[in-house]
C-alpha cells in the first residue's frame, strides 16, 4: 500500500490574506496550530509526494475546455496567480513530479477520464494548504483540479469514483504518497454574503464525511447544496474525493465557524486508510 | 453568451501580465480583442464592479479583477451591494438567484 | 430513439488542400461522390444538429490542458483555423447547438467524465467533413474532440465507453440528431512517411469495424498501432466511439488506398442503429 | 520538459493572430515569453523546419508553421527528411522513433 496519508483542510484565500484583520487570534492561531500538525503528520508518514486535490478558481481552466478533472504532470510550478500582496504568499516556484504524476494518470485512466496538464499556476487553492503543510515547498506535488466551479459540475458520483481510481493508482507505485483535499463546505466566497456559514449544514456534511458514510455523501444535490450552502458547497467534491481515496473513517481535528472573516468554515481532518479501499 | 466573453476578458487579466500592462497603457486594443456589448466595455473601462457583479461575474474571478484596482477587501464587498441596489439582481451566471446580501463579519460591520 | 445517423468518413487535409494536385482524378471524384452521398443521407434522416466526433491536432486541445473528451457547447463557431489557402477551405462561422449540446453533455457526465468548452477553433478535422457534409454551414454542430494526439492517450475502453454514453445522451432528448466520426486508419500525417498507407491493416481494421466487434476492436495497443499504423492510426478512436454509439452492423460505402496524395485511406461507410444499443 | 514550450510556442503561434503579428514584427520579444533554449530559438528564428522535426515538434504543429512560412508541401516534407540527414533521428516527442521517410506519392515523387 503506497497511499500513506489521506486528510482534508480549507483553502479560502482569507486563512492568510486577512489573518492580519482577525479579531479573534486565538482561534485563528488554533486553527493554525491544526494545520501545522497535519504537516508533521504529512512528514511523519514519510511522503514522497504530496497530491492536492484543488477546487481552483479560473486560474487554469475556464469554460473555453473546462476538464471535469485535471492532474499535474509537469516537473515544476508556480503560484501564486494572485497578487501575492493580498495572498500575504510570496510568488514561488513548486516542485513537481512529472513521472510519477504520469504513472498514476495513466492508471486512473482506465476508469475514469482525467486531462493532464504539463503547466499549472497555482491559485490560493493549492498555494494556502501549501503555506501550512509545505512551508519550504520542498516536497513535490501533484496538483488535481475537480470542477466545482463552472456548470455543468462534475457529478459527486464521479468525484466519488476519482477518488477510487487515485486509490488504486496510488498503491499501484512504489512511492509513498500523501492526498489531501482542499475546498470548503458552507460558503458564499467572494459575494455579497462573504463571510456567511451554514453552521448546522457544515456539521451535518462533516459528519457523514467522518463517518464516510459514501450513500449519505453522494445523496447532496447541487440546487439545495447552492441554497443552503452556497457556491462554495460545490467544493464538498473534494472532500469527498478523499473519502472515497481513503476508504476509512475520519478523525475532524478542527472546525469552527467563528473565524468568519476566513469566509469559510475552517476544517481540519485525517482518514485512516483502509487496506482493502 | 456575452457573460462568456465578459469573464473570459477578466479570467485573461487575471492570469496574464501581459495583458495587465495592455489594461493599464493600451486598454482599447485589449477590449478590441474580445466580444462586448457596450455595457460591458465600459464597465471594465470605469472599474465598475457592482456593475460587473450584476452582469454575472463570478466573484471567484471579480475578486482578483478588484485586488488588481487596489480595491480593498470590505470595499469590494460593499461596491458589490451597492451594484445591486442600483442595477436589481444579479442577471447571469451562477450567482443569478442570489440576493443583496450583508456583512457576516465583526470585521466588516466596523468599517 | 432520436439518433438517426451515424456513419465514419476521413478528415485528412490533403482531402481539400491538396485536392488539384491528384493525379488519379477519377478516384478522387469517386471519393467525392461518396461523400456527397453520406452528405444526402443526413439530409434524409432528418438531423436537426450533427455531432462531429474528431481527432483534433493541437487546434484547441494542448498539453497545458489536454482532455481525455471535449464536447462543444458554445452556440457558434469558427474554422478553419488553418491558412484558408493552404486548407482550400474558406473561414466561415458555423452555428452550435448550445442548448441541446449542454444537455447531451451533462447526460453523458453520468457516466464518462468530459470536458466542456464555450468556444472552439475548427480545425481541418471538423472543417474537411463539413465542407462535404454541410457545405452551406446550415445545420448545427455539436463538436467532440477525443483525445488522439498528445499521450496519455484517452483508453481504447473509454472511447467505446464514451460512444455509449453519447448513444444513450442521445436517446434521451426529442430531437433527431447525426453523428459522425472522423480520423483516420493507418497513416503517418505531417511527418516525412507522409502518403504512406499500410491498407491491410486498414482492411482488417475496417472488417473489424464492420462487423461492429467490440473485442476485436478493442484489442488494439496504442505501440502496435504505432508501428504499423503510424501515430494517424491513434485516429482509431474516433471510429471506435461510432461503432459503440451505432451499436449496428457497419456498411463501408467507399475505402481506397490509391490517394497517398491525401495522406490517409480514405472512408465514407455508414452504421446501421440498433435499438437496443 | 522543453520540448513542451517549443511546441507551446508553436500551438500559439499556429491559433492567434495577434502572435503571428508578432512573429513577423518583434520576434525577440515573442521568443522572451517562453522558456526556450539557444537551439529552439534559433530554429524558431531561421524558420529550420528540418531541426524542429528533430527536435520533436509534432508534424500536427509543424506542417501549419511550415504553411505559415509559405513552404510548399514537398518542400516541407523534403525540409524534414533534410533535418534527419543532416541532425540524426528525431530526439523526443511521439516521433523519437520514426526513422527517414521516403516519398510516398507520385505527385511528389515528380517534383
Ligand atoms: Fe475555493
Ligand atoms: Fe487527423
Amino acid at each position: 500500500m503506497s497511499l500513506v496519508y489521506a486528510g482534508v483542510l480549507s483553502h479560502a484565500p482569507g486563512i492568510t490574506g486577512r489573518a492580519h484583520l482577525v479579531e479573534n487570534t486565538a482561534k485563528r492561531d488554533e486553527f493554525y496550530a491544526a494545520l501545522d500538525k497535519q504537516r508533521r503528520e504529512i512528514q511523519d508518514s514519510g511522503a514522497e509526494a504530496l497530491i492536492v486535490i484543488a477546487a481552483e478558481h479560473f486560474a487554469n481552466f475556464f469554460m473555453n475546455n473546462m476538464p471535469a478533472y485535471c492532474i499535474g504532470i509537469g516537473s515544476q510550478y508556480e503560484g501564486p496567480i494572485e497578487d501575492p500582496d493580498w495572498l500575504k504568499i510570496s510568488r514561488t516556484k513548486v516542485p513537481g513530479a512529472a513521472d510519477l504524476a504520469t504513472r498514476l494518470t495513466r492508471e486512473v485512466m482506465k476508469t475514469v477520464d482525467v486531462a493532464y496538464a504539463e503547466e499549472w499556476k497555482f491559485d490560493h487553492g493549492i498555494m494556502v494548504p501549501l503555506h501550512f503543510l509545505t512551508p519550504e515547498y520542498d516536497l513535490p506535488i501533484i496538483p488535481v483540479n475537480i470542477n466545482c466551479q463552472g456548470p455543468p459540475l462534475t457529478p459527486l458520483h464521479r468525484a466519488w469514483a476519482f477518488g477510487k481510481a487515485l486509490r488504486r493508482a496510488c498503491d499501484s507505485v512504489p512511492e509513498k504518497i500523501a492526498v489531501v483535499g482542499t475546498g470548503g463546505i458552507s460558503h458564499w466566497p467572494a459575494t455579497p454574503d462573504s463571510g456567511k456559514i451554514n453552521e448546522k449544514w457544515d456539521r451535518e456534511f462533516l459528519d457523514r464525511l467522518m463517518r464516510n458514510d459514501k450513500d449519505a455523501l453522494l445523496s447532496y444535490d447541487d440546487i439545495q447544496t447552492y441554497r443552503d450552502a452556497g457556491q462554495g458547497g460545490f467544493e464538498i467534491r473534494t472532500f469527498i474525493a478523499i473519502a472515497a481515496a481513503s476508504g476509512g473513517d475520519g478523525e475532524l481535528q478542527f472546525y469552527t465557524a467563528e473565524l468568519p472573516i476566513f469566509a469559510v468554515g475552517c476544517t481540519v481532518a485525517r482518514f485512516s486508510l483502509d487496506r482493502t479501499a | 453568451m456575452s457573460l462568456y466573453h465578459l469573464q473570459k476578458f477578466l479570467y485573461e487579466l487575471n492570469r496574464d501580465e501581459t495583458a495587465q500592462q495592455k489594461y493599464r497603457n493600451d486598454l482599447e486594443t485589449l477590449l478590441d480583442d474580445f466580444d462586448l456589448s457596450d455595457e460591458e466595455s465600459n464597465a471594465l473601462r470605469e472599474g465598475d464592479i457592482g456593475l460587473l457583479y450584476v452582469l454575472g461575474v463570478n466573484g471567484q474571478i471579480l475578486m482578483h479583477y478588484a485586488a488588481f484596482l487596489e480595491i480593498e477587501w470590505f470595499a469590494y464587498l460593499e461596491l458589490m451591494r451597492e451594484g445591486i441596489a442600483k442595477h436589481g439582481p444579479v442577471r447571469a451566471g451562477v450567482y443569478a438567484m442570489t440576493g443583496g446580501g450583508e456583512s457576516f463579519t465583526v470585521e466588516g460591520k466596523k468599517r
